[in-house]
């Protein structure tokens, strides 16, 4: 089966709006099935609204088909109980909960989780179970987070920038989770961090104003590596000093 | 007065007459009884015809909400549209500052319910209702004999009107050689075991109470619950129809048994021409009758008693109001000369109840306001 | 930019004359006010509302500018009040001593007050608020010191001076109070813009970072109380003058509580705003009773007519719909409007705010801010 | 000895009712962060709908266990209907806002809620038919006169604890509605509809204020329009002291506070108890900012 | 090493000590003017809690904090920035309602603190508004000027954290993961920026980082930090020699 002809998630002419300013314009994308897309683009170009988008967060039009159903109309919580993980930037734990409670938040209901796999990769958080999340370093934070999104089995996991704040060491176990998990789920993440973006891409895709400039295998990567440079060099009109 | 203003003289062929009321808020019932009592009175004594001399009374009414402020602009938009009398008021708080404007704008003062001390004695232009307290009723409820063995408790809200009341109340029961005790307690207790358990100690033959409004029914309970009724007689208000079931149930049927209260106006005891008229009166309006009723038909009287005698000079309106009697439902009223207090009959009445389970005061002894006379404690001061 | 800056105040300086001539004027009041403007009901109705704006002004620079949710900002203005009443009521005092000592006496208590108060965390700081207004509440309930229980405490007017005695007068108390309103609104809108005031925002925006940036944020808070609190004082003196007594009212929870929602209906972190509210707030408790006491609403039916007989259910809903559909309150619909005026005019959208001005009330999402 | 025995008993069961009204606030304010302003209006009007039940039964004799049942049951039902709809129809809206803008729309709706029972049944007390059992019968400990209704106060006051305890215990309800206030968008990117927890916790604390209305009615003998918010203040003391939003603390603050009341009451002064409070709260405040039951977080 | 006598910043025998857990163990520290020294260590090692402890958002519970050789272990936070010393967040900490603009004012502003001049508007002229403007062109939002802080997406919050540490003028500079979230392309001009501000200057940077690259392109000296004790402070070259460090913190290399 070709993974191309089949994918697990395709965006189609999304629009997105934060308050009054228009974000995505026409962002058209397919993820394949049981590979990691990574999502490239300087900062504010709209890389995090993508995956918002993606699970309900912002206001949005267009067509968003997950598993060969339309979830553009969709609330979050359904969009998410069809089988989504979600890793956000911003760590997102719940300060004033436990560690443990932020887990048992996360199991979802009629699942198994996957307990296990997550304290094996994060011991630190079987031993901070008791303590408030909010206690924790920010680097132990980004771990809980990744947790929550490990915890249950996904058929697609969002994850935003997965390895930052984390030590080098972890950065690395991370890495070879998600390239293990990779066999059987659908990874779309954006990383910053070139090194681990090189190793765990499968597909790319290149954003630019709110815009997918680029989006394809990443061996593209390596051969045009001008081209992509080339976009991710391009100053972000919002944020840039030429606006 | 500092200023003569020309809103006395308003329009020579009417009197204006402002009545500032809660028509919403705390005393709404209050504001209902007054203007029914006064619409009553002034279709009685001008035969319908609602002209004294040929001038016409010209009634306006405003809601002061529970709310000095709103009292206030009230009254200083009546007497800028010439009102030369001001009257209605059941909340002190607004009464006060009310009469002050009718002071500093030549404008006569009427009681309305407020029961305030300050109001007596403030100005030849203000009339003050002296019932509800420093009533010489007290003294009566105890019974006859002597009373120098006795001992009575006394338990109020703690402010002007509760202090007032006990004030007034020593004042009469001391020469009787009647030892009491006061206990005053903020006007937002909620539970009363404390104070019924301080006053069940002090084991007194009497206990007075002059509570209004919020934690009546507490309070009640609580004497009950520790005892107090089995040991000693209650005596004390009865304001609002409303409150008499509340009143009656927590006394328990020995406390009630013994029991007396103070009534401002016993309907149907005086029988006179004037009450009889208010009766009817009222149920043609659909009215219920209640205490404040005869406050409205008084302010009526006096109103019409001193455009008679007055003319169109409101100094001269406000003496001929001194020492002025008249006949009231309630039955002879007469406003003192010396400090503006009306001196009204007062009733002691138990509380019974009726064979489908409300409540009703039954007379036991009325007292003609002479009886009721007290001592002038706060002379008007005349320049 | 500098016609901006010439047509503003003149705009301004032309309303405040305008309203100053207001005795004079026999325009009818339209049912907002009780009689035409020009009439003594009118002018103590309008000079309850200045005052009350002047309050809800200094509440303001508390609430809207500084983030500080006080419930007990009535207090100083009832000390203002009390203190001045009492004074001259059982002292020799005469009417500027009074007035003068009242407002230390609030100084003085708003120094104690805010600076135990503000050691506390910000929803504390409420409570405490809260706590020592009670107390004060607790204390004049009580009638310590003769400060008359529920009855309050009334101006002995002979010492008042006679321009302020009796309703000819009213028009000077009305300028009295209109004077109060304008000299609350300058001082409030130059404080907001010099940088104290911005400190004051950057406070409320985030107190920590504040700190960290190297303002002692305690004592920015401090200072902004302190003003509040002395110009509810005055505010009080005036109030005490206009209703001719201390009110007890002043020193309840729901006194407090309408501050709060004065700043709702007309858009917190806005001066003007808080003054719109203010007068709104004051027209409506003043003027709705007469509607819903009037005979039309008598003649309705139960169903209808109860509802309709009570201004404070009218208001309470009222100030709902406010909070759920207008959360920039009155300041905010003029503000769109007036965006969109110009956004007809030219320029694009985003281009409004100028160098150096604040963002335009940026409703930033709760997500967006840092979860503490 | 009778009296402290009395004033023990006293203060416990006024820190039973402080605890009924004050548990409802800890649960919707620890949980979902609104400090309700409506919770007063709630219990005013719970303790109407328990007097419209009772106000048939005979005065004298009181009502049946059954007819009381039925009151608390009733004012339950009613007070979950109202926090029900105040949430579904003014909060909803305000999740994303300022919480300021939630205790302000409550607060509005607490005048209303008020203003309308006053134009319905008017501002005088009304009496509430309560069994003679309750307050005029009193069992003796040591001398002391204990009214039995008391033994009910505390009792209930017990049960409630432990039952929203369990609930929130053995249930994810709690759990969501503390996360959702920290970030509602995170608890829904978990796959979670945070909104029904929401509601459900609010109709709990909504029915528990019910609860304790219809028994503050029974307490009072009485109900009227103002008797809500003498207690609001009193559970906003308990709310603090107890270390916002943990029920625990609550209990142990409304015991405390029950206690402090009657005995300064007694010993020293009336009116000292409900100062007494206030200066317990500040001084809680000052000293101890996150109350009995609260914990710290790490701010940065 | 420096003496801690002389130093810019130093810390002696810190400790801290939460709930039982030891957070830091006897820290001691010194950092010369003008040096650049990169903080390193797993996750939950201590390090955001030393700068805390340093910037006096945390007590420590034992130990000294010295700035340019002036105690300030008792200071209010406010009293350290006023000292020279400025730190950014790990997490962004701004003034999300205020404008971008605004937020780099309030820094310049905090500098130059005067009760006189509190009670004048802030300037608004083109001459006032460039240096700022400047600030905000070197990390690239000048463009964002007049957006407000909260509107702008995570990398650009931490750009705009480094144009507030540049308005702030501090001698004494805490950064706290300040790349984190930077997009790759921009990191080598930021890191230029953080170099070029130090030499002008002369600022004393402490940096918490775990882009090793940062660090070893950056750092005079590494301070490697292990369960809440200071492990190693050595140059770049020996730390990452170092076997225990390599293996407590490194790892092998992608
Ligand atoms: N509340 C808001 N109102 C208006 N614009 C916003 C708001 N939040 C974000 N934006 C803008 O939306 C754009 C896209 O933001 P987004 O967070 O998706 O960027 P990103 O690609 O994830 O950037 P980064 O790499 O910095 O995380 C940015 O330009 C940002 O400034
Ligand atoms: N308030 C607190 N209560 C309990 N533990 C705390 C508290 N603050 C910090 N800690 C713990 O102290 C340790 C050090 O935290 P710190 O934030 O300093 O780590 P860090 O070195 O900055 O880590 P990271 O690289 O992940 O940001 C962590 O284990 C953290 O959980
Ligand atoms: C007897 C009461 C109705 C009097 C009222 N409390 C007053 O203001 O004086
Ligand atoms: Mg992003
Ligand atoms: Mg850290």
């Amino acid at each position: 089966m070709n993974p191309d002809h089949d994918p697990l998630l395709e965006l189609d002419d999304v629009h997105a709006y934060l308050g009054e300013s228009h974000i995505l314009q026409g962002v058209s994308l397919t993820v394949p099935r049981h590979r990691v897309t990574v999502l490239l683009g300087r900062n504010g170009v709209g890389k995090t609204t993508t995956m918002r988008a993606v699970l309900g967060l912002v206001r949005r039009t267009g067509h968003i088909v997950f598993a060969g159903s339309e979830i553009g109309r969709e609330e979050t919580h359904d969009i998410v109980r069809r089988g989504i993980g979600y890793v956000p930037e911003d760590r997102d734990v719940f300060h004033g909960l436990t560690v443990g409670e932020n887990l048992r938040l996360a199991e979802r209901r009629g699942g198994r989780p996957r307990y296990d796999l997550v304290y094996e990769l994060f011991p630190e958080l079987k031993n901070r179970a008791k303590h408030l999340a909010g206690t924790l370093s920010g680097g132990q934070q980004q771990m809980l987070s990744l947790a929550r999104g490990l915890l249950n089995d996904n058929d697609l996991l969002l994850i935003d920038e997965p390895t930052k704040g984390l030590a080098p060491v972890v950065v690395r176990e991370v890495v070879e989770v998600l390239e293990r998990t990779a066999g059987q789920t659908t990874v779309l993440m954006v990383e910053q961090n070139l090194a681990v973006a090189r190793r765990l891409a499968d597909h790319i895709a290149v954003m630019v104003d709110g815009t997918i400039v680029l989006n394809g295998p990443a061996t593209r990567l390596a051969e045009d590596d001008e081209t992509v440079r080339a976009y991710l060099s391009v100053e972000s009109a919002v944020s840039g000093a030429g606006s | 007065a500092c200023s003569t203003s020309g809103s006395a003289q308003g329009g020579s062929d009417s009197v204006k007459v402002g009545v500032i009321s809660s028509i919403t808020g705390t005393y709404a019932v209050q504001a209902a009884d007054f203007r029914n009592g006064l619409e009553a009175g002034l279709n009685y004594l001008t035969k319908g015809t609602n002209t004294v001399n040929g001038r016409k009374i010209e009634v306006t009414y405003a809601d002061d909400t529970g709310k000095p402020a709103v009292g206030i602009a009230k009254a200083k938009s009546m007497i800028a549209s010439g009102a030369t009398f001001l009257t209605g008021i059941t909340d002190s708080s607004i009464a006060i500052p009310v009469a002050q404007q009718a002071v500093q704008n030549n404008v006569i003062y009427l009681p309305g319910g407020s029961a305030s001390y300050q109001l007596t004695g403030m100005s030849p232009l203000v009339f003050g209702n002296a019932n509800k307290n420093g009533s010489k009723i007290f003294p009566k409820l105890l019974g006859e004999g002597d009373l120098s063995s006795k001992r009575l408790a006394y338990v109020g809200q703690d402010y002007a009107y509760g202090q007032d009341t006990y004030t007034s109340l020593k004042a009469q029961i001391d020469p009787l050689g009647i030892k009491s005790t006061e206990h005053l307690l903020p006007t937002t207790t909620t539970n009363f075991t404390a104070v019924a358990a301080q006053i069940k100690a002090e084991n007194p033959d009497y206990i007075y109470s002059s509570w209004v409004g919020a934690g009546t029914d507490q309070l009640f309970a609580a004497l009950r619950a520790q005892g107090v009724f089995d040991t000693s007689q209650f005596v004390g208000y009865l304001i609002t129809r409303e409150t008499y079931a509340a009143i009656g149930q927590a006394l328990g049927p020995k406390g009630v048994e013994n029991a007396l209260f103070s009534l401002y106006y016993y309907p149907g005891f005086s029988g006179n021409d004037q009450e009889k008229f208010l009766i009817s009166w009222s149920a043609q309006h659909k009215h219920q009758m209640e205490y404040d009723d005869p406050t409205g038909w008084n302010a009526a009287a006096m109103i019409v008693h001193a455009v008679q005698a007055g003319g169109t000079d409101v100094k001269k309106m406000a003496s001929s109001l001194d020492d002025y009697t008249w006949t009231s439902p309630q039955g002879e009223v007469t406003m003192r000369a010396a400090d503006h207090a009306e001196l009204t009959p007062q009733f002691a009445v138990r509380l019974t109840q009726g064979a489908d389970g409300s409540w009703t005061p039954v007379l036991v002894k009325a007292y003609p306001a002479k009886e009721m006379e007290t001592p002038v404690t706060d002379p008007i001061k005349r320049q | 930019m500098t016609v901006r800056k010439l047509v503003i105040p003149l705009v301004l300086a032309g309303g405040v004359a305008l309203l100053a001539c207001a005795p004079y004027l026999a325009v009818p009041g339209l049912g907002v006010l009780p009689d035409t403007v020009g009439s003594i009901g009118s002018l103590q109705v309008l000079g309850t509302a200045y005052v009350i704006a002047a309050l809800a002004i200094t509440y303001d620079l508390l609430m809207g500018y500084t983030g500080l949710v006080s419930f007990g900002h009535g207090m100083f203005f009832a000390l203002g009040s009390y203190g001045f009443v009492m004074l001259l009521a059982f002292t020799s005092a005469g009417f500027w001593t009074a007035a003068a000592v009242a407002v230390g006496i609030t100084v003085v208590a708003a120094v104690i007050v805010n600076a135990v108060a503000l050691r506390a965390s910000l929803i504390a700081y409420s409570m405490v608020t809260l706590a020592a207004a009670q107390l004060m509440a607790i204390a004049i309930g009580q009638n310590y010191l003769g400060s008359g229980g529920v009855d309050g405490v009334t101006i002995p007017f002979e010492k008042l001076p006679a321009g302020l005695v009796g309703i000819v007068n009213t028009k000077h108390v009305y300028w009295l109070a209109l004077g109060l309103l304008v000299l609350t609104f300058v001082l409030a809108r130059w404080l907001t813009t010099t940088r104290i005031g911005h400190v004051w925002r950057a406070i409320r925006e985030n107190e920590l970072r504040a700190e960290v940036m190297g303002f002692t944020t305690y004592t920015y808070k401090l200072v902004v109380a302190l003003i509040a609190s002395t110009l509810a004082g005055v505010a009080g003196v005036v109030y005490a003058i206009l209703l001719g007594a201390a009110d007890p009212g002043e020193t309840s929870l729901s006194f407090s509580i309408g501050l709060v929602i004065m700043l709702i209906l007309g858009g917190r972190g806005r001066v003007w705003g808080a003054l719109l509210g203010a007068v709104v707030y004051t027209l409506l408790q003043q003027r709705l009773p007469a509607i819903t006491s009037s005979a039309g609403v008598a003649a309705l039916p139960d169903a209808i007519r109860i509802p309709l007989a009570q201004p404070q259910l009218l208001l309470g809903v009222v100030f709902i719909l406010f909070v759920l559909f207008l959360p920039g309150g009155l300041a905010g619909v003029v503000e769109k409007a007036i965006r969109a005026v110009r956004r007809g005019g030219s320029g694009p959208p985003g281009d409004a705010a100028a160098d150096g001005e604040f963002a335009a009330a940026v409703r930033v999402p709760a997500s967006a801010e840092p979860t503490r | 000895m009778s009296n402290v025995i009395l004033m023990i008993f006293t203060g416990l069961s006024v820190g039973a009712v402080y605890f009924l009204l004050g548990s409802g606030l800890a649960l919707i304010f620890g949980l979902m962060r609104v400090l309700t302003f409506a919770h007063g209006a709630y219990l005013t009007a719970c303790a109407y709908a328990g007097w419209f039940i009772l106000r048939h039964s005979s005065l004298a004799a009181g009502p049946s266990i059954g007819t009381l049942l039925l009151a608390l049951l009733v004012g339950v039902v009613v007070g979950g209907a109202l926090a029900f709809l105040t949430e579904r129809v003014l909060l909803r809206a305000l999740y994303q806002r300022d919480h300021l803008d939630q205790l302000l729309v409550t607060a509005g709706l607490g005048f209303s809620l008020v203003a309308l029972l006053n134009g319905i049944w008017g501002p005088d007390s009304r009496a509430v038919p309560t069994p003679p059992w309750f307050t005029r019968t009193t069992t003796d400990i040591f001398g002391a006169h204990i009214a039995r209704g008391d033994f009910v106060l505390i009792g209930v006051a017990v049960l409630l604890l432990i039952a929203l305890e369990a609930f929130l215990k053995h249930t994810r309800h709690g759990l969501v509605v503390r996360a959702g206030v920290e970030n509602r968008e995170m608890v829904r990117a978990l796959g979670i509809d945070v909104r029904r927890s929401f509601t459900l916790i609010f109709t709990v604390g909504g029915a528990v204020a019910g609860l304790g209305g219809v028994l503050a009615a029974l307490y009072a003998n009485a109900v009227n329009t103002t008797i809500g918010d003498t207690y609001l203040l009193y559970a906003f003391i308990v709310l603090v002291v107890g270390g916002l939003g943990s029920l625990r603390g609550a209990a142990i603050a409304a015991l405390a506070v029950g206690l402090l009341q009657q005995f300064a009451n007694f010993y020293v002064n009336p009116g000292l108890g409900e100062i007494l409070s206030f200066i317990l709260m500040g001084a809680m405040l000052l000293l101890r900012p996150e109350g009995v039951g609260g914990k710290k977080i790490r701010l940065i | 090493m420096t003496d801690t006598e002389s130093a810019a910043l130093a810390v002696e025998d810190l400790s801290l000590v939460i709930d039982g857990a030891q957070i830091l163990r006897d820290v001691t520290l010194g950092v010369a003017t003008g040096e650049l020294v990169a903080v390193i260590g797993p996750n939950g090692a201590g390090k955001t809690s030393l700068l805390n402890v340093v910037s006096g958002t945390m007590r420590p519970t034992q130990g000294r904090v010295a700035l340019h050789g002036r105690d300030v272990t008792t200071a209010s936070p406010a009293r350290r920035a006023r000292r020279g010393l400025g730190r950014t967040f790990q997490t962004s900490y701004l003034f999300l309602g205020l404008t971008v603009l605004e937020n780099v004012r309030l820094a310049a502003q905090a500098k130059g603190q005067r009760f006189g001049g509190l009670w004048r508007a802030p300037g608004r002229s083109a001459a006032a508004l460039a240096p700022i403007r400047e600030h905000l062109a070197r990390v690239g939002l000048d463009g964002a000027r007049n957006r407000p802080a909260g509107s702008l997406s995570h990398g650009d919050r931490r750009k705009l954290e480094l144009a507030i540490m540049l308005a702030s003028g501090s001698t004494i500079v805490l950064l706290d993961e300040p790349m984190a979230g930077v997009n790759s392309e921009d990191l080598p001009s930021l890191m230029e920026l953080i170099r070029d501000v130090q030499r002008d200057t002369d600022a004393t940077v402490v940096m918490v980082e775990h882009h090793i690259d940062v660090v070893l392109e950056l750092a005079h000296r590494v301070a490697v930090m292990h369960h809440g004790a200071l492990l190693a402070f050595d140059t770049p070259e020996n730390v990452v020699a170092d076997a225990t460090v390599r293996d407590a913190y490194l790892g092998e290399p992608l």
